[in-house]
């Protein structure tokens, strides 16, 4: 990989790895607060109109930070990571619409909340491999 | 010189200077006194121990006070005093 | 009322009150008749956005007139004759009511207020 | 015993109300992202604020003059004015912030769109105005607000570290900017100036006299400090909830968890009435500030007791602080960076409300024997300098932490 290149250009205009990085960083805190609100529902100890709107609300977060990254122009070497991004801000948007669309079904939250694990697991990975540019 | 109107907010304005020219400060504030039923100026506290009056922060002692009888003109853009006052020339 | 006192410090900005203790303004500006070399008296006093613009530092002037308004008297600006005042204290206690001394007026109309208007 | 009574109410009223939507964002963030190490910055806030409006309490008492009658009688109208503006427009933001929260949290009780709850939070609270009398509006307000202990229980139930919550209280140097952004923020949160404007307005329409200055005294300690209480409430259970799992308050909504996770429904019911009231409570207090800031400011009638019709301009210009709050909300910004950008504002006007107060406060011409003592002379006096300091660093912080989006 051209590790030290990505390096020399980091920060002139184009999505940097670390803007990229921060980038995952937000998704990856959306999916942790997701994770919370699944459980809320899985042990029926929370209420669906408050699930509804703040799982829409977070789902639109990870909507907006999917298509900032689309968008975004990113440095060499970094595109594969970026798509990779990408990609996993459409699951975390998906599985918290699911929440939003099903806020009581104690089912789909155990579902929803495997899938978060999942996506909050990618993520980590993700972030590691953008950190040392590898 | 016909007895004329000053606005409080003109005398606070203007640059007050002795005879000599020799600047004495700004005005900070009027002094009155109740003479006879009505209230004449009796001085102006002049310099910058005035502005800290202003504030509350020191008293105005009478020897701040620079008297109106020392006051010889009030031109348009500044006051003359006959002689120097006290605390003008300590400053 | 005091025996002596200055006027910055304990009269201008105060606040009107009227004999019904209704609030009516504030002194914008402080009255003084004479002139040097004879007795100086305070002869009435000033309220309303007109009486601001004298009161602001030079370079604002114009700006202050645009927005508050000159000094027309009776409309944005009173004069309360001196007369009127019952006591200099915590407020400039008046002799009568508001009405009576033209003070109940809307003196103040930020929104329709159009600069240079 | 009635009197205790009566003084008990108000201090508890105090509890309730000092906590605004700032106070809920600065304090849940920084649990989430530095965990216990700002703890310290939360007392210096409360102490500041009770100071102040010990001060302004005093005032209003001995010399019934409220904060803005003070700024222009000492200041003058130059310093006046620009002061004025500056508070008329930090309280806007303010204002709009607070019924933004409004909105958000009716949405998230009865989920429907934003906008329109917005707009129906803003005329339930200008009902609300209208028909309470002002002690009542306090009482109303205050006492729901008490549901936000849920978040100080959530606190202890999580069974934080204490020996780091201790540790949290030492002031330690760093050098993130995002930390120092946060310093600012938590003190200037709870140092808002509206809160003193209300304050100080209240007492002169309660008609206090020298003999309420013990109330005075109690509701700055204990009603503030108290109040404070619930402010490390939300940084201890967000320092144990948020900042393991990674979750970043970015929304009002997830606040709520914070008392959801350990509580369940019971929990998430008694945060979101308590942020409900607390923050239209600031709301209601922020519009009354607006408005006695201008009356003050100008001589005009004031206040709530005098019926609508014997204030008219006063009442004009606190529903005008309602609508303009709203239209400021249409423009779509996010309720949560009108609060920062209230909040941090707030602080940079500060010093010029607070000196004067202090200079009144210490002149024994007006105030008698009720001036500054040795504690408050000298307290008042370093926490100048702290906001003078506080003021100049709150700008280039702000920004060089975009809001704290580090």
């Amino acid at each position: 990989m051209v590790a030290c290149g990505c390096a020399l250009l980091a920060g002139c205009g184009p999505l940097d790895r670390a803007e990229l990085g921060r980038g995952v960083e937000s998704l990856s805190a959306l999916a942790a607060e997701g994770q919370l609100l699944a459980d809320g529902v899985v042990q029926d100890r929370t209420r669906s109109t408050y699930t509804r709107v703040h799982a829409g609300t977070l789902a639109g977060d990870a909507a907006h930070e999917a298509q900032k990254l689309a968008d975004a122009t990113v440095e060499v070497g970094a595109d594969r990571e970026r798509d990779e991004a990408v990609a996993v801000a459409q699951r975390l948007d998906d599985a918290l619409g699911e929440l939003e669309t099903f806020p009581s079904g104690e089912r789909t939250a155990a579902d929803v909340h495997r899938a978060l694990t999942k996506i909050a697991d990618d993520l980590e990975r993700l972030a590691g491999r953008i950190k040392d540019g590898s | 010189m016909s007895a004329g109107v000053i606005k409080l907010s003109r005398l606070l304005e203007l640059r007050v200077e002795a005879e000599d020219g020799t600047p004495v400060g700004r005005v900070h504030d009027v002094r009155v006194r109740r003479v006879d039923g009505r209230y004449e100026v009796e001085g102006l506290i002049v310099g910058p121990r005035g502005l800290l009056v202003r504030l509350g922060w020191r008293r105005a002692r009478q020897r701040d006070v620079l008297a109106w009888k020392d006051v010889m003109a009030v031109d348009p853009d500044r006051l003359v005093v006959r002689r120097a006052n006290s605390s003008a020339r300590r400053m | 009322m005091d025996e002596r006192f200055d006027l910055v410090y304990r009269l201008l900005d105060d606040q009107l009150v009227d004999v019904d203790g209704r609030r009516c303004g504030r002194v914008d500006d402080v009255e003084l008749t004479g002139a040097a070399g004879e007795p100086l008296v305070v002869t009435g006093l000033l309220t309303g956005r007109g009486a601001y613009a004298a009161r602001l530092p030079a370079r604002w002037r114009r700006l202050a007139r645009a927005l508050f308004g000159r000094d027309v008297r009776g409309s944005t600006a009173r004069r309360v004759p001196w007369t009127e005042v019952s006591d200099v204290g915590v407020t400039v206690a008046l002799r009568r009511r508001a009405a009576d001394l033209g003070l109940d007026g809307d003196d103040w109309r930020p929104l329709d207020r159009v600069p240079g208007g | 015993m009635k009197a205790v009574l009566q003084i008990a109410l108000g201090i508890i009223a105090a509890i309730g109300g000092f906590v605004d939507i700032g106070d809920l964002v600065f304090n849940s963030q920084a649990g989430a992202v530095f965990g216990y190490e700002l703890m310290w910055a939360v007392p210096i806030g409360v102490l500041g604020i009770g100071l102040y409006a010990e001060m302004c309490g005093r005032v209003a008492a001995v010399t019934k003059r409220p904060v803005f009658d003070v700024i222009r009688m000492r200041m003058g109208l130059t310093t006046g004015l620009i002061v004025l503006v500056a508070s008329l427009f930090v309280n806007l933001l303010t204002v709009a912030a607070e019924i933004g929260g409004v909105g958000l949290l009716l949405q998230l009780f009865f989920d429907a769109p934003f906008t329109l709850f917005a707009l129906l939070g803003a005329l339930a609270l200008a009902t609300i105005i209208w028909f309470v009398p002002f002690e009542g509006l306090e009482r109303l307000f205050g006492y729901a607000g008490l549901a936000l202990f849920v978040f100080v229980a959530a606190a202890l139930y999580l069974g934080p570290d204490w020996h780091s919550v201790a540790r949290g209280f030492v002031p330690e140097a760093k050098s993130s900017t995002l930390y120092w952004y946060f310093v600012v923020g938590l003190v200037a949160a709870a140092l808002m100036p509206y809160e003193v404007y209300f304050y100080s307005s209240g007492a002169v329409e309660e008609r206090w006299g020298p003999g309420d200055l013990r109330v005075n005294r109690l509701n700055a300690v204990i009603g503030y400090g108290i109040g404070g209480l619930l402010s490390l409430g939300i940084m201890v259970s967000a320092a144990q909830l948020f900042a393991p799992a990674g979750v970043s308050p970015d929304h009002l909504g997830t606040v709520p968890l914070l008392a959801q996770v350990p509580f369940g429904e019971t929990g998430l019911l008694l945060a979101l009435l308590g942020m409900l009231f607390a923050i239209g409570g600031a709301a209601v207090d922020a519009s009354f500030a607006g408005a006695y800031s201008i009356a003050q400011f100008a001589g005009w009638e004031w206040g709530k007791y005098r019926r609508a019709s014997g204030a008219p301009r006063f009442t004009l210009a606190w529903l005008l602080f309602f609508a303009l709050g709203l239209i400021v909300l249409m423009t779509g910004i996010d309720p949560l960076d009108l609060t920062e950008y209230s909040v941090v504002l707030s602080v940079v006007a500060l010093p010029l409300t607070y000196l004067p107060v202090l200079l009144i406060a210490r002149d024994r011409t007006f105030m008698g024997d009720h001036v500054n003592g040795a504690i408050a002379g000298s307290l008042g006096w370093v926490y100048f300098v702290v906001l003078v300091v506080v003021a100049v660093v709150a700008i280039p912080l702000l920004l060089a932490t975009n809001a704290g989006a580090g």
